[in-house]
């Protein structure tokens, strides 16, 4: 083997796996990569790779909720308080809907079912929608009730919650401007999380219209794969967020 | 047989096959999904004491994990996929834990 | 007789032309240049806009020097100076070092290196051009609008609250920047795990690869926090809540826990492609295996690693807690061990070698000296008692300006200069570019040795005036930065010679083991006829030989 | 611009000034200086070593000399030293420089103390007996210093290169250093962290004086209202006294002899009350709330600038008999007329 130089390779056992694997070279395919196969994994590869950034990205974020619910404590409790758990809940219950509808538009793909893919994308994207539809009633709420940080910021909800008609126990003054910080991170997190959701419905979409063209209805469903991801992580963080923002210390009711 | 062409990376230890998941699956995945939110719903509204956060985050991630072994298909990812996901919240966990040694010990001493 | 001093393997140039078809004039127009997916052209666009902010760069670092020459505020006025030094920061180090070698020599070899045509997904590459250059005219818009200056590190709470210049736009340009740096990392990792060449193990793959493979996980698990602490910062300042302000109840110290989570990682990013560089310029051209390759190959990795977990060392004084600068300081030790490594296995590579001097091997040692000199001061600022008194003086100017430029910077000419025939088909002329090296070295010395004395001295880092005792080490400072900067401008202007009238230098000037060298210079668009199969291991020298005694005999 | 005097003048500036080193003007300077020769002796060491390495290969294996290579794989033996050397060294330089560490940042108790406060673009050193000073501090050699030291405003850093000392200065907290001046003299104050424009003019000098100069110096320059006096004033003008009247029926805890002494806070922790609890609990009263307390007290964050927290702690420790850090300087108990409105209280 050793005398075997580097430009004189005749081939034989990528024909050979190649004919094995009977692919049809599709319009897809790009030059540089031998099979469609490695075109896939590196697609998929690349994908998870950019996730890992998304990871990182709301990582810090979630590492300042994490320091700061420590540190002021009665403060997130109550301002936490103040967010619905019916919409938070059903928003979750929406977006759960919404990425299972993602994975059987993957599964619509990969099954070359162009009238159930397009269905399943309409589907992804309706209660994407209404996802943001609901986000966006409670900021509405949060606006009236003047909790969004900045210079209309009020505290005196947290200072004197009997007046407000609410149970909770008052906060000393000090502790109730620290519900400003979680306010800020409250808007930080889902406003993140939305502005990635925001990005996902218009490439949703380009992917309809694509789809429409039959441009998935031959076995190249990488778009759709690699999207499904980016849509499903999109979840994830909601999952995280839902609890940590809405559920925990929820007592008093 | 380094020698041996692999375009496909088929004979890799990094290849996994490409694996269709079936509706089935999916629909029991999202039934537990819901089934899930509703529990931890649930659980916020009893008084655990230190337990709340706790169980709220470990069904949280129960969630996180199951949608990303099926959802996202790592369950029938290739090694390498598993390692990379692995990777991340490993650095995620990094970040938290070695800023955190400087926030509690902070209170620890004088200095 | 100079033949057996040289290593250097022209063709007849009587009879040499370059080769009819290659990737510089496979298309024409500006047009195919700028919507290419060729990695070698975009490389070529990435030299050329790393050349473009070096420049710019070194002019505020000589501007800086100028200012520094007398101790009084003479020169600018005192904002003005401090623009100048976060212009130099901030251009320096996201807009040259970071993409200085992964993004041009990278982005050229890695996918030749390792037996492919194209690294996995081109259109995100070029891409990453396009956010480099997006995110460059924000930081000139930032420059040109009136300046930021809030030093590279947009220390909170100056940048937040007390601050009225452009730290929005600048901040903007380095997260689009940031970016550009994470595509350019995925596109590696991928390219190296997925497009291998059949045979191309990874223990067959040269160093270059696995110290790009490791600045690369660095770039995609680091530059995100860098993003969302930055996102942090411009909202603090648009918004006005404080997760940074301590009036509100944040903690600044945060915000230097998640920039620093980032920046020192990022060291790591701007170093490690360097010492790819000199893994194979040594072994080259001392005709030898590196010696322990799989200690450096590992090194590297072991370095990515921990470099994750050393980052609050910038912030010793700061008031972290004692107890977790304990265990920084000492993984911050453990860091410093697979550096040693390096040296020494570089060092003996050259042992029983056959060792010639071309400008590359030039550098290359010039690099062993300025980096273990760096690295060593390194040590010092490691170790926490020390840490105290020469933080933020000019002895951590001169630590880091010892790694990064006379690291980086001297790797990153030195593969330059030895891809520069490979790049270009084309050889520079020889002396000149060993004047060039000298200079720089000499050049380099002077400017930065001075730094260190200073810095013990206390003087602080960052001064517009200065107490006049401070003055002559300071004038001597700034006599090797002009030594410096004609060693910088000469490669500049005999390269840009050299494109039209330097030799043509061959498929192979080096007698490399490469895989590059064994394709024409320059390559085509799609690198190899055929995807080659590879059955030696990087530095094979032997193999070299045997099929070049082959194609002799064939051909001849 | 123009080169000043000529350069020889400067030579001879510089060399007698100080030429490669620093003075060591404080205790702990030959305990720092130590640790740097000993690192200056490994690098020199390590250089050496790699550029003999280096030559030395490239003589003997020139390609004149030695026109074939011959091929090595490595050596297990070999990278195994040069991994464990360095190792060995390394961790001894950690151990060395953790002690140093731990030295410059645990004040000694009993060591008088100074506050410093450091805003755009000055210091303001404030001493317990009333002394003020701006861009200047003075202090007796052979005595335990402590700085207490807070910004008002960005990030600064305190440092006196010729005590080997340096401290950042952060906004919202105290951070503390100590030295031990021995030789009488002038020394620069460096801000070395960033601050903003005048960065540069943030410089000061610190005045080392002999006991005597000392006496004489805090006898001339008090401002003939000592810190807790100041605080005094405060605490009665800002209505503390009304709740921290000291009896047994008030609604907020007596402060006598607190200062020093471990609290039960609500919170079921016990804390130290130092200077750092003291302010914070002025600043964030409920996270500080002394056991069988209501959370009543209002925050003063915003109300009363960092001079006005100096003189409300100093006045606070200074309400008991207990504390470990005494102060006893004659200026301190100087009685002259005072300002009838505090001037450090912001509306």
């Amino acid at each position: 083997m050793d005398n075997v130089t580097v430009a004189t390779h005749p081939h034989t056992h990528e024909t050979a796996v190649a004919a094995e694997h009977q692919h049809v070279a599709l319009p897809q395919h790009r030059h540089h990569f031998e099979t469609e196969e490695q075109q896939r994994e590196a697609g998929t590869f690349g994908m998870w790779l950019f996730l890992l950034t998304e990871i990182m990205f709301f990582g810090g974020l979630f590492f300042a909720y994490l320091l700061y619910r420590n540190w002021y404590n009665p403060a997130f409790v109550v301002s936490s308080n103040q967010l619905s758990i019916p919409l938070g809940a059903a928003n979750t219950a929406i977006l759960i809907a919404s990425g299972f509808f993602m994975a059987l538009g993957v599964w619509a793909a990969e099954v070359r079912k162009k009238g159930l893919l397009l269905l399943f994308l309409v589907l992804t994207t309706v209660f994407g929608l209404a996802f943001l539809g609901i986000k966006a009633v409670e900021y509405h709420e949060k606006w009236e009730k003047h909790h969004i940080p900045g210079a209309s910021f009020d505290v005196s909800q947290f200072i004197n919650p009997q007046a407000y008609g609410l149970k909770e126990k008052p906060l000393a003054p000090d502790m109730a401007q620290k519900t400003q910080v979680f306010f800020f991170l409250y808007f930080a997190m889902t406003g993140m999380h939305a502005f990635h959701m925001i990005i996902g419905i218009v490439l949703l979409f380009w992917l309809m219209w694509r789809a429409n063209r039959g441009e998935f209805s031959s076995g190249y469903v990488a778009p759709i794969e690699n999207f499904g991801l980016y849509w499903h992580f999109v979840d994830i963080v909601w999952i995280f967020l839902f609890p940590l923002l809405y559920l925990i210390n929820r007592h008093p009711v | 047989m380094s020698e041996y062409h692999d375009p496909s990376n088929v004979v890799n230890p990094e290849h996994a096959d490409h694996h269709i998941v079936t509706p089935v699956t999916y629909s029991i995945v999202f039934a537990t999904l819901l089934v899930m939110t509703g529990v931890t719903v649930g659980a916020a509204y009893i008084d655990l004491g230190l337990m709340n956060p706790v169980i709220a985050l470990a069904i949280a991630s129960f969630k996180a994990v199951i949608v990303i072994l099926f959802f996202m298909h790592v369950k029938y990812q290739s090694k390498l996929v598993k390692l990379t996901v692995i990777s991340g919240f490993f650095t995620f966990l990094v970040l938290t834990t070695m800023t955190l040694t400087d926030y509690i010990s902070r209170a620890w001493g004088l200095w | 007789m100079s033949a057996t001093h040289t290593i250097l393997n022209l063709p007849d140039q009587r009879t040499a032309t370059l080769p009819k078809r290659t990737y510089i004039n496979n298309e024409d127009g500006l047009l195919s240049w700028l919507f290419t997916g060729d990695h070698k052209r975009i490389a070529m666009l990435y030299l050329i806009s790393i050349t473009f902010f070096f420049f710019i760069g070194g002019a505020f670092a000589g501007l800086i020097r100028l200012e520094l020459l007398t101790p009084q505020p003479d020169l600018v006025a005192a904002d003005t100076y401090n623009k100048f030094f976060s212009m130099h920061g901030i251009v320096m180090i996201f807009l040259f070092l970071v993409p200085s070698v992964p993004a041009t020599l990278g982005n050229f070899l890695i996918p030749i290196m390792i037996g492919t045509k194209d690294l996995a997904f081109p259109k995100i590459n070029l891409l990453s051009w396009y956010l480099y250059w997006i995110g460059g005219l924000f930081t000139l818009a930032a420059l040109v609008l009136g300046g930021v200056d809030t030093g590279w590190t947009f220390t909170t709470p100056l940048s937040t609250h007390y601050l009225n210049t452009h730290v929005v736009t600048a901040a903007t340009g380095v997260f689009i920047i940031g970016f550009s740096s994470i595509f350019t990392g995925l596109n590696f990792i991928v390219t190296i795990h997925r497009m291998r060449a059949p045979g191309m193990t990874w223990f067959r793959m040269p160093l270059f690869c696995w110290s790009n493979y490791a600045a690369s996980i660095l770039m995609v698990l680091g530059t995100p926090v860098l993003a969302i602490t930055l996102v942090l910062v411009g909202l603090e300042r648009l918004v006005g809540i404080g997760v940074f302000d301590p009036t509100k109840g944040g903690d600044p110290l945060l915000f230097q826990h998640l920039f620093w989570f980032y920046s020192h990682p990022a060291v790591y990013i701007m170093i490690l492609p360097g010492m790819g560089v000199i893994s194979e310029v040594i072994s080259t051209f001392s005709r030898k295996r590196v010696f322990g390759y799989t200690a450096v190959a590992f090194s590297s990795v072991a370095i990515a690693l921990f470099g994750f977990f050393v980052w609050a060392h910038h912030m010793f004084i700061m008031g972290v807690s004692n107890y977790s600068a304990l265990v920084f300081s000492l993984l911050t030790m453990l860091v410093a061990v697979p550096s040693a490594i390096k040296i020494f296995n570089w060092a003996f590579t050259l042992q029983k070698g056959s060792i010639t001097f071309e400008t590359p091997m030039l550098y290359a040692f010039g690099f062993l000296g300025l980096f273990t000199i760096g690295g060593m001061t390194g040590v010092f600022l490691g170790a926490l008692g020390m840490d105290i008194h020469l933080t933020e003086t000019y002895f951590i100017v001169a630590h880091f300006h010892f790694v990064m430029v006379g690291g980086m910077l001297m790797a990153f000419l030195a593969g330059v200069h030895f891809w520069w025939p490979k790049m270009t088909g084309r050889m520079y002329p020889e002396s000149l570019s060993k004047l060039a090296a000298v200079t720089t070295f000499i050049g380099f010395n002077l400017t930065f040795l001075p730094q260190f004395i200073l810095g013990y001295l206390g003087m602080p880092r960052r001064y517009h005036a200065y107490p006049q005792e401070f003055q002559v080490l300071n004038v001597l400072s700034t006599a090797g930065a002009t030594v410096l900067g004609v060693g910088y401008m000469l490669p500049l202007l005999y390269l840009a010679w050299s494109l039209k009238y330097g030799a043509i230098a061959g498929n192979n000037p080096w007698q490399a083991t490469g895989l590059e060298w064994q394709i024409q210079s320059p390559p085509l668009t799609e690198n190899f006829i055929e995807i080659p199969i590879v059955d030696h291991e990087a530095y094979d020298y032997e193999w070299l030989e045997h099929k070049t005694a082959q194609e002799v005999t064939t051909v001849g | 611009m123009h080169i000043s005097p000529v350069l020889w003048q400067f030579l001879v500036k510089w060399l007698n000034a100080s030429a490669l080193f620093p003075r060591e003007a404080s205790t702990m300077a030959p305990y720092a200086d130590a640790l740097y020769f000993f690192l200056l002796l490994i690098t020199v060491v390590g250089l050496t070593l790699v550029g003999a390495l280096i030559f030395g290969f490239s003589i003997r294996y020139r390609k004149e000399k030695h026109p074939v290579a011959i091929q090595v794989e490595g050596s297990t033996l070999l990278e195994a030293t040069w991994t464990i050397i360095p190792l060995a060294l390394f961790l001894i330089v950690f151990v060395w420089g953790a002690l140093l560490y731990f030295r410059i940042y645990n004040p000694p108790t009993n060591s008088m103390n100074i506050y410093v406060v450091g805003k755009q673009w000055m210091w303001k050193a404030e001493h317990p007996g009333g002394q003020h000073e701006i861009n200047a501090l003075h202090v007796p050699i052979g005595r335990n210093v402590q700085l207490t030291m807070i910004s008002q405003d960005v990030f600064h850093s305190f440092s006196i290169p010729d005590f080997r000392v340096k401290r950042e200065v952060i906004p919202g907290r105290y951070s503390t250093v100590w030295f031990n001046a021995t030789t009488p003299g002038t020394y620069h104050i460096f801000c070395t962290q960033y601050c903003g424009t005048n960065h540069s003019v943030m410089i000061g000098e610190v005045t080392a004086l002999s006991p005597d100069d000392y006496e004489k110096w805090t006898a001339q320059s008090t401002s003939g209202m000592s810190l807790a006096q100041n605080g005094e004033r405060l605490f009665a003008s800002m209505g503390c006294n009304a709740c921290h009247s000291g009896s047994a029926a008030a609604r907020g805890p007596n402060l006598a002899g607190v200062y020093g002494s471990k609290l039960q806070l609500t919170s079921g922790a016990q804390v130290l009350v130092n200077d750092a609890y003291l302010r914070d609990a002025i600043l964030n009263p409920s996270q500080h709330l002394t056991a069988g307390y209501a959370p009543i007290m209002p925050t003063y964050q915003g109300q009363i600038s960092e001079d006005g927290l100096i003189d409300l702690v100093e006045y606070i420790k200074s309400m008991q008999s207990n504390y470990r850090v005494q102060q006893t300087l004659t200026t301190s108990e100087s009685n002259q007329a005072a300002p009838t409105t505090p001037e450090v209280v912001k509306p």
